[in-house]
């Protein structure tokens, strides 16, 4: 059993109205490391035994065109142990 | 970096721009020279291209547009008229309601959570600038075959989007509508109403008056969106060829429009703007070459001090970014300390980016360099106007010569499965996975919503003064003649708010069609928009504002012509509007007006692949006899409920189902009856005691009137047909989410 | 009798709940999050609405504001809070009431006319209500599914600290169908649903709602 | 410049509807390598300069009082270069 991470982001031009909202409350608790922040998404499939690459192009597919969506976001795929 | 400057402007007058890839004319881009004595900076050339497209300057329609001045009924009601961010009307106890509608098709088509987010975004920011709190939203929507893939992608995300943004804004939606057909493929419809209140007094207009005045932008950050076009401008006046990189699709923050609301209406308490605009469309170019426009002329603005998400925007950029959720107002430098005040306590960025001057034209500068130098009607008004071809379409005749054979129920069987049929289409099927996706209670004052006739929202809690809106249009009327279309959509908006109790008092539209540059389309165009000047004028009603949204079609295949037809009215007493539901057993139901045997645009012709051929003519007179009857009724009925797209079979489904009280109902010429949509129908539940006054009124008003059944037990009956409830509402309900999960 | 409605950036509801106040017969006082003045109050109303956009977690970010700093000492100490909607989600990211709301089960915004037995009148805010009445008031959220662990479940059922709980199918996915819960002395109560938009026939499914504001009232004259 | 970034996921005791409509819409597309799904959140932070450990100590802080709800999520810091 593996796990395929699949990480999805806003596109860096389009606006990210949560990131921006954690970046304004973060200082205002004292927080003062952030110079920006940005929130997307995580998301952990679990597969049986090791992934193969046929597998990891499907996930890749997937990621394309269910995890995220193109238009706005960009995806990362990753296995975990 | 250099910049195209007036001076660089001046020094080199032949240096090639890529007027084309801007969507300008070589004529426009002529005239432009001619206006400014010189070549345009490219500053300039960004401004003149977007303010000069068919959205901003409706350039293909305005030679049409024009006849809802020159047919304009007189109405004393009238305070702000075209030609502003929305119209306003007086509604009487100081109250001035202020609406709109507005269209962002194409966006939502790209983008359909965002697209019809920024799209409510907008339409808000409309009304909010009148000096109005936003009310009320409705969002009348238009998608391709229910269950084409497509839709799929599309409607799930358009109706989140929709609700996304309106129910975190805190305005309660109240209506709209949900229609599929073919021609939407590929073009949905998302057209977004807003109503707005405030009182007489504290009416803003667009307008930048008083030299010394400051201009202030305040409100979200300026980012690269809806510049894609400009960007081209990047790269071919300065030679790095490497383009920056710019969103496709603007993403919007309602929490931001909803402190904005707050703001603003705080700021207006105050009385602290001269003049204010939102900034929609066409961004800082269209906010200040209108403000100066309107105003005495002359304004300075320091394009460097505009707050950015993106540094790395060109001038040209930040003039036509498109980012959501801004604002630019006037004020007097006296006030601007209090005003920047109530910015912080809202934690909305505000930025002195200029001033009004006593010249003529709108300077902006760069770091101290002069980059537009331009009188600004010449931007905001004085656009190019097309006369654009007009011809008649060959399908008219077509149409017209078409035989059309449509089966129609008349055995109990035949009309429970005709019944059961036609209200599981997805155009009759109930909307409620939609609706309860958005916020209805929001705010506390609606009184009706969804899926009453019209959305009915208190204005006074004291006085309960209300106002109802209703938006309509049958499309497959306007393909068969666009003139009547147009008329019998406004007679339909009419009809339901004179049902729920309203006096009907303006209008406001958004027409959407295919092409301007085809002739047929044009002409479709031509006729809606002479329809509705002239059913207008007729019923008495000012047209207040509205939208025109063109290039909806995909290759040469145009949508339906769709205009949308809002209608405002006015209520004294809202505890005393009708509900359409029927209440309790023992009701006898009456039905006003009578089928006719044509079936062309109904629902139930196109559930047998027909359009029919001939549109009904819009009847005035009787339908104001009619909506006179209902204002006039109002207290003898304890229901009613116009009947509009599924004709009777939609109707009584809907009465029934409200509140699971059934009825049993005995109808002549029953397949016509059930299934044609002939307008001026409405049907009325009354106490047995008031039958005698109701009948009487209808004679005094010449409607025909007659009793068809009586309310009760737990079937809908027609002629011997017994559906059960549980059945009927299976059928009803089941479509959406079996379509949409 | 006053009684206090806190305005968060974002929220929606503060205008209806400062009516029903007034409605009951209170006298509403209007309480903004930048403050840490409870202008001397007697309870107060964390209302409905998207405070902060409801962007990072529902309530996370308001948990933090000044007034809430008052308001968790004072709820420590008895002072009676009803949280509504984004107040109960507030309620719970301050750690003030147990447990979390979640995700509605179908990803949806669900606007509706929601049946919800009454299970706690000990409260100061349901005292009006007989035990298990039956109200219709609406639900308009979409991160109204509530959610905790196995033991603060029992824990609720067992101290009878389910207020109100769904009748009928549950609409969210909320563990046991609760809708409301409070706090072990009764004082902090939190619902999904809306009473303050349930407080007239004319707009909303009905008024069986304004009984938490009157109870609160009645309460109150006791103390 | 350095980013930082903080995983926040559902305890695996949480309900997560939102992991489950991923798992239930994948196999619709035929895609069939999932045995389950959760997802998450992910925050990227830009900090000036490389994450001193007083700065990580202090993203730790905000993770667990901010950007997690620790009664229902789970959190992990991680350095992006
Ligand atoms: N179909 C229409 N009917 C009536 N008025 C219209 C119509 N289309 C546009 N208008 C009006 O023309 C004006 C156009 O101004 P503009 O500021 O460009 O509108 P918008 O804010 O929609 O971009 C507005 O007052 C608008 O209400
Ligand atoms: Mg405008």
């Amino acid at each position: 059993m593996a796990t395929i991470v699949v990480e999805v982001m806003l596109k860096p031009e389009i606006l990210d109205p949560q990131g921006q909202a954690v970046a304004s409350a973060l200082p205002r608790l004292g927080f003062t490391f952030a110079q920006s922040v940005r929130q997307g998404k995580r998301f952990e499939i679990t597969v049986a035994g090791d992934p193969t690459p046929a597998q990891l192009a499907e996930v890749e597919k997937a990621a394309e065109t269910l995890l995220s969506n193109p238009v706005i976001e960009t995806f990362v795929v990753k296995v975990e142990k | 970096m250099s910049l195209d400057t007036v001076a660089v402007a001046t020094a080199n007058p032949d240096a090639l721009q890529p007027y084309e890839q801007l969507g300008l004319k070589a004529d426009e881009y002529a005239s432009i020279k001619q206006i400014l004595g010189r070549r345009p900076t490219s500053s300039e050339l960004a401004m003149y291209s977007v303010m000069w497209s068919e959205h901003c300057s409706y350039k293909s329609s305005k030679v049409h547009l024009k006849q809802f001045g020159e047919k304009a009924p007189h109405s004393d009601a009238l305070l702000v008229g075209i030609g502003e961010n929305a119209g306003v009307v007086d509604i009487g106890q100081g109250y001035a309601v202020t609406f709109k509608i507005e269209s962002h098709n194409h966006p939502s088509f790209v983008e359909p959570y965002q697209g019809a987010a920024t799209g409510v975004g907008g339409i808000v920011r409309d009304i909010l600038t009148m000096g109005a709190r936003p009310i009320a939203i409705m969002d009348p929507l238009r998608f391709g075959l229910a269950d084409a893939k497509d839709t799929r992608r599309v409607l799930p995300g358009i109706v989140s989007g929709v609700g996304g943004y309106g129910n975190c804004l805190g305005v309660p939606n109240i209506g709209g509508e949900v229609v599929f057909d073919e021609t939407y493929a590929g073009n949905p419809l998302v057209n977004a109403l807003c109503v707005g209140v405030m009182r007489h007094e504290d009416i803003k207009l667009a307008k930048a008056h008083g030299t010394g005045n400051l201009v202030v932008l305040f409100g979200a950050k300026t980012g690269g969106d809806g510049i894609g076009g400009v960007s081209v401008l990047a790269s071919e006046t300065f030679n790095d060829a490497k383009p920056t990189k710019r969103p496709s699709v603007q993403v919007g923050d309602p929490f931001a429009e909803k402190v904005l609301i707050e703001c603003c209406l705080e700021i207006f308490k105050a009385d602290l703007v001269v003049g204010i605009q939102d900034l929609g469309g066409a961004g800082l170019s269209c906010a200040t070459s209108e403000l100066a426009s309107a105003g005495s002329g002359g304004m300075e603005i320091q394009l460097e001090k505009v707050p950015l998400r993106d540094p790395s925007l060109s001038p040209e950029e930040i003039l036509m970014s498109e980012s959501q959720e801004r604002m630019c107002a006037i004020v007097e430098p006296s006030n601007i300390k209090h005003f920047m005040a109530i910015c912080k306590k809202w934690d909305v960025t505000a930025t002195v980016i200029g001033e009004v001057t006593d010249g003529t034209n709108l300077h902006i500068t760069f770091n101290g360099e002069l980059i537009v130098d331009v009188p600004p009607r010449t931007v905001a008004h004085d656009g190019p106007i097309y006369n654009r071809p007009i011809e008649k379409p060959t399908y008219i005749a077509e149409r017209q010569s078409a035989k059309i054979n449509v089966p129609l129920p008349s055995s109990p069987a035949e009309i429970k499965a005709a019944v059961l049929t036609l209200v599981a289409s997805p155009n009759i099927a109930d909307k409620s996975w939609v609706t309860s996706q958005y916020d209805r209670y929001v705010q506390g004052n609606s009184v009706l919503s969804q899926p009453e006739d019209s959305g009915m929202v208190r204005i006074d809690a004291k006085t309960n003064l209300g106002v109802a809106i209703s938006t309509d249009v049958n499309a497959r009327w306007a393909y068969l003649d666009p003139y009547e279309g147009a008329k019998l959509a406004l007679l339909e908006s009419c009809r339901n708010i004179a049902t729920t109790g309203a006096k009907p008092l303006a209008v406001t539209n958004c027409l959407n069609f295919g092409s301007p540059e085809d002739p047929g389309v044009m002409w479709q165009f031509a006729e809606a928009v002479r329809g509705l000047a002239d059913i207008c004028l007729e019923m008495g009603l000012p047209v207040t504002g509205g939208n025109v949204s063109f290039y909806n079609q995909t290759g040469s295949v145009a949508i339906l012509p769709t205009p949308v037809i809002g209608v405002l009215g006015v209520i004294q007493d809202v505890r005393t509007r009708t509900k359409m539901g029927l209440a309790k057993s023992g009701l006898e139901i009456y039905l006003l007006g009578r089928a006719d045997a044509n079936l062309s645009g109904s629902e139930w012709a196109y559930l047998h692949n027909e359009i029919g051929n001939f549109a009904p003519k819009a009847d005035v007179a009787m339908e104001t006899r009619l909506v006179n009857l209902l204002l006039e009724g109002q207290p003898l009925f304890e229901s009613a409920h116009d009947i509009s797209n599924g004709g009777l079979a939609a109707a009584l489904t809907e009465i029934v189902l409200k509140n699971k009280i059934g009825a049993e109902i005995t109808i002549d010429d029953v397949g016509v009856a059930l299934m044609s949509e002939t307008p001026g129908q409405v049907l009325i539940a009354v106490d047995p005691k008031s039958s005698h006054e109701l009948i009487a009124l209808a004679e005094t008003h010449k409607i025909e009137c007659r009793k068809i059944g009586i309310s009760g037990g737990d079937a809908l009956t027609i002629n011997g047909a017994a559906i059960p409830l549980a059945e009927l509402s299976q059928a009803h309900t089941e479509t959406f989410p079996k379509l949409f999960g | 009798m006053r009684i206090g409605v806190v305005t968060f950036p974002g929220s929606l509801d503060d205008h209806s709940a400062l009516r029903a106040i007034e409605l009951a017969g209170g006298e509403p006082v209007s309480l903004f999050h930048g403050s840490t003045d409870l202008k001397e109050v007697q309870a107060v109303v964390l209302p409905g609405g998207f405070s902060y956009g409801d962007y990072l977690r529902c309530g996370a970010i308001s948990r933090f504001s000044p007034i809430m700093e008052s308001i968790i000492i004072a709820a420590e100490h008895g002072f009676p809070v009803l949280g509504i909607c984004n107040g109960f989600q507030i309620l719970c990211e301050s750690h003030l009431l147990p447990g979390a709301l979640t995700r509605n089960s179908d990803l949806h915004f669900i606007c509706d006319d929601q049946k919800v037995a009454v299970e706690n009148i000990k409260t100061p805010w349901t005292a009006g209500y007989t035990q298990g009445q039956e109200i219709v008031i609406p639900i308009k959220n979409g991160e109204g599914s509530f959610q905790c662990s196995d033991e603060t479940l029992a824990e609720l059922e067992a101290e009878s600290r389910v207020v109100l709980r769904y009748v009928g199918k549950n609409p969210n996915g909320s563990r046991n169908s609760i809708a409301g819960i409070s706090n072990k002395q009764g004082n902090v109560v939190g619902v999904m649903p809306h009473p303050e938009q349930a407080i007239e026939e004319l707009t909303g499914p009905g008024d069986e709602g304004l009984i938490f504001f009157s109870s609160i009232l009645k309460e109150m004259v006791g103390r």
